[in-house]
């Protein structure tokens, strides 16, 4: 099975950070096939900024997102530079409810998470606001494990960052819509 | 948008590309006044080289060429000899006046030849990300460094210097004042010109060197790091320590200038 | 695949080069920053003080392949890397590199061009550069890339083909692998590429070729040798012959068949489906990935596509892709330029088939439909 | 008079910073990017120095003459 | 040849360029020295200022090609020369001229290589670099003298072409033409190429082309125009355009095919003896003269042997040499180097008859005799 | 031929390819003595520049690389990192090292890597056969500059210790013992070392610039125009008048090397 | 006809200048088509150096000299290295008597002048040894007349060094074997 | 002692200009290369200074220890 993930935002959001983490939670705790790619380079300074993740439990040949099923938006800018591709009936869509405001109608599946506000005023840091959706998105599409997620977490983030982003996951993964 | 902006700046090249708080907008802006003073956007040619720097002067509404990596002072070069009237600019970033470009800038400065030159100093590769520079002080920590700095940084204006020039100073960004003067009075002297520009960069060189990207921290952090040569003088050597110098360091009015040398000599042999 | 002992890593393509070159005894790499291969310089200055190895960011491109060569007469494996315009830059030091038969690695991460073209974006357009950028006649090895882990793969095989064959081997990877992470699986206890001391005897002749037109082993500088290495056209012992015209043609002659004569034994494609196909894709690095699901959806559709990816892109494997041209009526190639390597298929399947060219130019990878698509027509128009 | 042009501006708080006389503050827009966006709380304490105009690094500020 | 008044001189190739570019309207030139190329900088720097022209040496040959860049776009002619080590310096700079549609010169006088390689002989090593050495895609005009006269007439002509087509246009001289005295016969009254100057409109757009891809004229700095000339992938207006993929691969294509496209009108070959011939001798630069007398001896032993020159090497003149290879049994392509351009014989040629590679490496001119050899081998094992 | 020719020059390639009365064959006997005293013929890498004054080291016996022009600092570079034990001796031509090798020249400097260079200062490109360099006085006449030279020349020297070597000398081929005793001192010493050597051209320098071919009477201005650094302490500025000084001209012992500094670092790295 | 002159010697004895003069002589003066090459370089410096001059009526397709009709030798080591080529039976072959001692017997037309001799006692000058030796062969061989030659000399020569050439010139013309 | 390898000089004479005792000189031999070379004219009055053996640029004087 491939799915494809594509995550949109705004320069220094952290948006390739959940990426990367995605594609380590999948490939290196869960065993599958990953590739994740980005947007790059001074074109990508301040304005919208994008990852992709694709998972595959076969070789994964084509390593670009086509048709995401699951897209997450933290900025209105992203989400109307990127959300082409996404198939209004099925695609899972994320957004930062306070960010991103308009949402066509025709999007059956959109989940608003006030990612930046309960990072801000929950955990005390915006910056964590990434680590929240992140939260959501796998509680909502169980694209990976609640445990990978979290393995990769204590992998991947130096020891002083770890406690923010951990209560960060949490009101993610308990936060209901 | 500022007057000079809507006067100046290329339609639809906006926004600047740069990071928030970078200092090249305020080198842009000093530019601008300094160009718009002399009046002289006709018979201008702005030169950038690649980096982040090096898009000051392409978002001037004025002949511009962005060229190669390094490479300014050379297609300086060609367009000063090829129409001894017109004035030279060259906006090029540390590394790329100094790093790849170090030759062409020392013998820009040995031939005295009427080009002005802002170097961006911003102690790092702003736009590649954050690596090592020429300028990157010892001991710095940077993406091509992580475990600090071996090479000891250039003193640009000493180089150029000794190598020739017969204009060199030194200002920051956060003397946006003096540098537009600065600036002005660079390109109305005749022959080679130097002005090093401490700016800075919150992205790369703040994130990776100072672990900060505020703007307005690093602005602070290399306005306190200088002092005027003027204010310099009734200082004590221990006052000084660790101060660098800002100013018009170096500046002889009277050293023959490489095009205007050439052409009179075309002239004679010419005209035989 | 072979069964064999691995660790899982997650890492971008410029990585994988990084660790592979590692594994394989690199221990000297000089580099200058530049987009899309900056992460090649910044891993490698992360790693290679853990490994009592040398990082050194030159002033320039020019100044990193040619500190890369003196460091391989200095003892080490060595390397460089860079993009399009640095690329550029190193030409005249390829040369250097071909006729002194210095074993070094030159990954070129390749970005859209020419000049500062598309920083940001793929490209494969330089492949034409590698074998002939530099004045001169000369031949390179090159390889082809098209996932971490062939990044992987090939990076170590670069360094053993470079010991071997006393040639400057390229990687030409792209933006794509360069920025994407995968899956490597790194094989544990992999051994260093070995470089092997000539003999030391009286009257060495660091430039005595075997039958094969190939090097006994590598001397290092200080190891008693006494040689002398020279960019002007020598003789055996290395001495300066550009008065000898029989000497010169026997030893640019040399470093070219050295090579071209071994272009059998350096084949290295990956061939899927070939064996009943009417369509043949012929492929190489990130577009022969949506070749591959292209000709897969294809055959789902009842289409006998098949699909074949180089990996060793110079010397071309003229013999091999000759063969394969027999059975099918069609051959695609789809390229990130404005189609430039369908020439050299052309030329070996010298009209025994139909050969397309579908290149793709602006910095976007061919997607699979896209060449799905030209499966199908193509299949439309000639069936037998 | 301190003009201050949204549209322009990235959020440094350069500005702010360098006025001497304290009177820019943040306030609580976000402009069209996403930054969040400085305005002139005392305007009539202005000087019209012009720092601000110089140090923006958008050329987003005009500091005009005349009343504040 | 036509009937024009003209002087005669005796003078080396090097000069007669030098003497052809003065003519042609050129008043820049930087360079760097070198053998066997640096006559042509101590004559410009004689003569540059008799003209009231500039002559520049600059530090090195990468400042060369970008100074004479800046002098284009400053609204000089310009050109730049030198040899294989330094025309691979120079590598970054075509790409970048091209990109920017430069019309400058540059010479490259051939010698051997590859690297240092053999400095003071000739060699044809470099016909590939010529159109492969810079990264990413793009084309340029190459133009080969066979002789003294020919170093003139191809100069002045390479001049005209770059104004026209807005692009680098090399001419691939060699050391034997550099430094060959020979007759030289001089039109009085050759008036110098014309650079257009473009209408000056209200925003005017200076990569806006014509339908053929061509470009109407060049804007000079500081005429009113402000332009931005950008070796980044550009839009029309010369505005960064590297996020804009088809943007950017129009622009690739155009300058691409701007000259691809033109191949026909930019043919410029030298038949002789062609009509009947069983045998050709396709060659290009200096053995095409000892081949004319070699077919020149084969006439009279019988042999139905011809000779053609191709002075325009590329774009490669594909449809002509094609259409000539109907008739012969056999193309014979002698050349300076391991055997580089009879592959583009053999791609156009298409199997339609035999070719035959006649390298000569070494740094020796193949002699009339060498060439009549083969003619009369060929000639006995093939005839129809 | 003289026992340390006997000793160390490499069998076959005599004779030396230099013209009759040529500095450079003076250059190299002085290399052979100091190398000689020194004993490291077994850990020593030549690298040598293209030029008339590059095939210096290509005569000797040793691990030698003649490379491409201008680039001699980078190979010896790669040389010296890959054995923190070599010592590297470069040897350049004024043009190799000035002209096109500039910014390698002074980013070696700046490094403070340990490497000597002897740059062999003859006023002239003199293999290709005269042209200007950039070390051709003002105003003199050459192949490339017909009409006389419009560019002033480098202080090498100068440069070198602006740039940051922390060895700088200058002699001249008049001075053969004392330029082997400083090419044996600056091989000793630990950083970049650079010493100039004045040298006699007579074919491209001699007739082009001075109109002779006689290397006597070159070299003896040579000695005319220089004076000894000891020498010119005792002398009024009047008697300095034209005179260049010869003599160690700078000699810092403790600035940090950059090979010694990295391998430090690199031991504490590979060692957690 | 086409006519193949080679000419070879020490380096600074002036042999590239003689064929240079040649070519002029025969392509400015006499309306010829001519081709002039010399070795070049440092290979060539202080060792033996060669000028070829290759003049024609017709087109000239090959530019080097293969068979020379003429052969000049300034120097032993000169004489040995290019004497290849030559044919014993026809070619025309001048030495400075003093400075080339082995002359095969074979070779039938042998010309010894002493040309730096002359220069040296008769025009107080070594340095015109080729200007005396250019006028051995042009009266010898009539490969382009004296008139022409002494026009070339006017023409290429600059003033101060005529008088010294046009002294050398007739010694050689006026030289009886 | 002064010994001159004939095989190697090339006659430039630098030699005879800076032997501080004048006593090297012109010789009319000319060498298989076609150079004139010098001799020591008045061995007994040099002084071991190997000024000579120094500044020959072809490495063709020896100045050996001992008697004249
Ligand atoms: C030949 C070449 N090498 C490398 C690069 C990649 N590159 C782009 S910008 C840059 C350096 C930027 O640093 P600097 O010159 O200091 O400018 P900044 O971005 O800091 O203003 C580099 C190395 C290039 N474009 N061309
Ligand atoms: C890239 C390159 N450019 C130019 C040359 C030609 N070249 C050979 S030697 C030389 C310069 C010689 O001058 P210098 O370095 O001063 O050495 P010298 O001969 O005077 O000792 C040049 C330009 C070359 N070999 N390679
Ligand atoms: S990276 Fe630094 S220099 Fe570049 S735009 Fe951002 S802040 Fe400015
Ligand atoms: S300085 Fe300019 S960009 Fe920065 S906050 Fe103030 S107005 Fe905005
Ligand atoms: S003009 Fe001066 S006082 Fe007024 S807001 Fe700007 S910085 Fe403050
Ligand atoms: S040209 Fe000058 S530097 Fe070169 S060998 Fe001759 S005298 Fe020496
Ligand atoms: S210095 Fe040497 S080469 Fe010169 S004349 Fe004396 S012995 Fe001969
Ligand atoms: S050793 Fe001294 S005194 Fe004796 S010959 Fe040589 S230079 Fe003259
Ligand atoms: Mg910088
Ligand atoms: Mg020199």
């Amino acid at each position: 099975m491939r799915k494809e993930i594509k995550l949109a935002g705004f320069g220094g959001q952290g948006i390739i950070l959940m990426g990367v983490f995605l594609a380590h939670a999948a490939g290196y705790f869960e065993g599958k096939e990953v590739a994740q790619t980005q947007s790059y380079g001074p074109e990508a300074r301040g304005g919208a900024c994008r990852a992709e993740v694709v998972i595959s439990d076969e070789q994964i040949d084509y390593i670009k997102t086509l048709n995401p099923d699951i897209f997450v938006a933290m900025s209105q800018p992203a989400f109307d530079k990127y959300v082409f591709g996404i198939n209004p009936e099925t695609t899972e869509v994320f957004v930062d409810q306070d960010l991103v405001a308009k949402v066509p109608e025709e999007i059956k599946h959109v989940h608003r998470i006030p990612a930046t506000k309960l990072a801000e005023e929950m955990c005390g840091n915006k910056m964590a606001a990434n680590t929240v959706m992140l939260g959501a998105l796998v509680k909502n599409t169980n694209i990976v494990s609640a445990d990978t997620i979290k393995a990769t977490l204590s992998k991947q983030l130096p020891a002083k960052l770890q406690e923010l982003n951990f209560k960060a996951l949490d009101y993610g993964l308990n936060y209901c819509e | 948008m500022h007057p000079l902006g809507e006067k100046y700046i290329r339609k639809g090249t906006l926004p600047y590309l740069w990071c928030p708080g970078c200092g090249n907008g305020i080198v842009l802006h000093a530019t601008l006044s300094a160009l718009d003073e002399l009046n002289i956007m006709d018979r201008i040619a702005l030169v950038g080289g690649i980096g982040c720097s090096g898009w000051i002067p392409t978002y001037i509404n004025a002949d511009t060429m962005h060229v190669l990596h390094g490479r300014t002072i050379p297609f300086a070069t060609g367009l000063k000899m090829s129409d001894r009237d017109r004035k030279v600019v060259v906006f090029s970033g540390d590394g790329d006046c100094l790093g790849i470009g170090g030759n062409h800038f020392i013998h820009g400065a040995r031939r005295n030849i009427d080009i002005t030159v802002v170097m961006i100093h911003n102690q790092i590769y702003g736009m590649t990300g954050g690596q090592v520079a020429p300028t990157t002080p010892y001991n710095g920590k940077t993406k091509t460094s992580p475990y600090g700095n071996n090479e000891p940084p250039f003193d640009a204006c000493e180089l150029a210097r000794v190598a020739g020039a017969s204009f060199v100073a030194r200002w920051t960004t956060a003397h946006p004042r003096q540098l537009s003067k600065t600036i002005q009075e660079a390109i109305s002297h005749e022959g080679f010109s130097f002005i090093e520009v401490l700016t800075q960069c919150p992205t790369q060189a703040g994130r990776v060197l100072y672990g900060t990207a505020n703007a307005a921290k690093l602005l602070d952090m290399l306005k306190e790091s200088t002092i005027s040569i003027t204010a310099a003088k009734n200082k004590s050597a221990e006052e000084l320590q660790g101060k660098l110098l800002v100013g018009k360091l170096y500046h002889d009015e009277c050293k023959p200038e490489f095009t205007s040398c050439y052409y009179r000599r075309n002239n004679a042999i010419s005209s035989l | 695949m072979e069964q064999v002992e691995h660790n899982i890593k997650i890492m971008q393509g410029n990585e994988a080069i990084v660790e592979a070159a590692i594994a394989a005894g690199c221990r000297f790499f000089a580099g200058y920053p530049i987009t899309p291969a900056s992460e090649i310089a910044e891993a490698m200055a992360q790693r290679m003080p853990q490994v009592n190895g040398v990082f050194l960011q030159m002033e320039d491109e020019i100044a990193s392949i040619c500190a890369t060569i003196g460091a391989s007469f200095g003892g080490m494996k060595a390397c460089t890397a860079s993009s399009g315009p640095g690329i550029s830059l190193k030409q005249e030091g390829v040369g250097y590199a071909a006729v002194v038969e210095a074993p070094i690695v030159i990954i070129n991460v390749m970005r859209g061009g020419p000049s500062t073209g598309m920083p940001t974006a793929p490209g494969q357009q330089d492949i034409y550069q590698a074998k002939y950028g530099s004045h001169g006649d000369y031949e390179i090895i090159a390889l082809m890339p098209s996932s971490c882990q062939e990044a992987f793969d090939l990076s170590y095989k670069a360094f053993a083909l470079a010991e071997k064959y006393r040639v400057p081997v390229y990687i030409l990877s792209d933006e794509i692998v360069g920025h994407t992470r995968e899956r490597v699986k790194i094989p544990t206890g992999l051994k260093p590429v070995e470089r092997k001391e000539p003999p030391l005897k009286e009257n060495y002749k660091p430039y005595e070729a075997g039958p094969d037109g190939l090097l006994n082993g590598m001397p290092a500088f200080n190891k008693g040798y006494k040689i002398l290495i020279d960019g002007q056209l020598h003789d055996e012992e290395g001495n300066r012959a550009a008065h000898l015209p029989e000497v010169c043609a026997g030893l640019t002659e040399r470093i070219c068949k050295k090579i071209t004569d071994h272009a059998n034994q350096l084949v290295d494609i990956e061939d899927s489906f070939t064996d009943d196909a009417d369509i043949l894709v012929v492929s190489f690095g990130s577009p022969s990935r949506p070749a591959l699901s292209a000709v897969k959806e294809a055959r789902k559709k009842g289409i006998k596509a098949g699909c074949v990816k180089i990996r060793t892109i110079w010397p071309f494997p003229d013999n091999v892709i000759a063969d394969l041209a027999l059975k099918p009526h069609t051959i695609i190639v789809p390229e990130l330029n404005i189609g430039r390597m369908v020439n050299e298929v052309k030329r070996v399947v010298a009209g025994k088939c139909e050969v397309v060219s579908l290149p793709k130019l602006g910095g976007l990878l061919h997607t699979p439909s896209e060449i799905l698509a030209e499966i199908e027509r193509r299949s439309k128009v000639c069936t037998r | 008079m301190v003009i201050i042009d949204n549209n322009y501006c990235k959020g440094c708080f350069l500005c702010m910073h360098y006025c001497p006389k304290k009177i820019i503050d943040k306030s609580t827009n976000i402009n069209g990017k996403g930054y969040a966006v400085p305005y002139i709380a005392n305007p009539e304490e202005c000087s019209n120095c012009k720092t601000c105009e110089l140090i923006c690094p958008e050329l987003a500020i005009t500091v005009e003459e005349g009343d504040n």
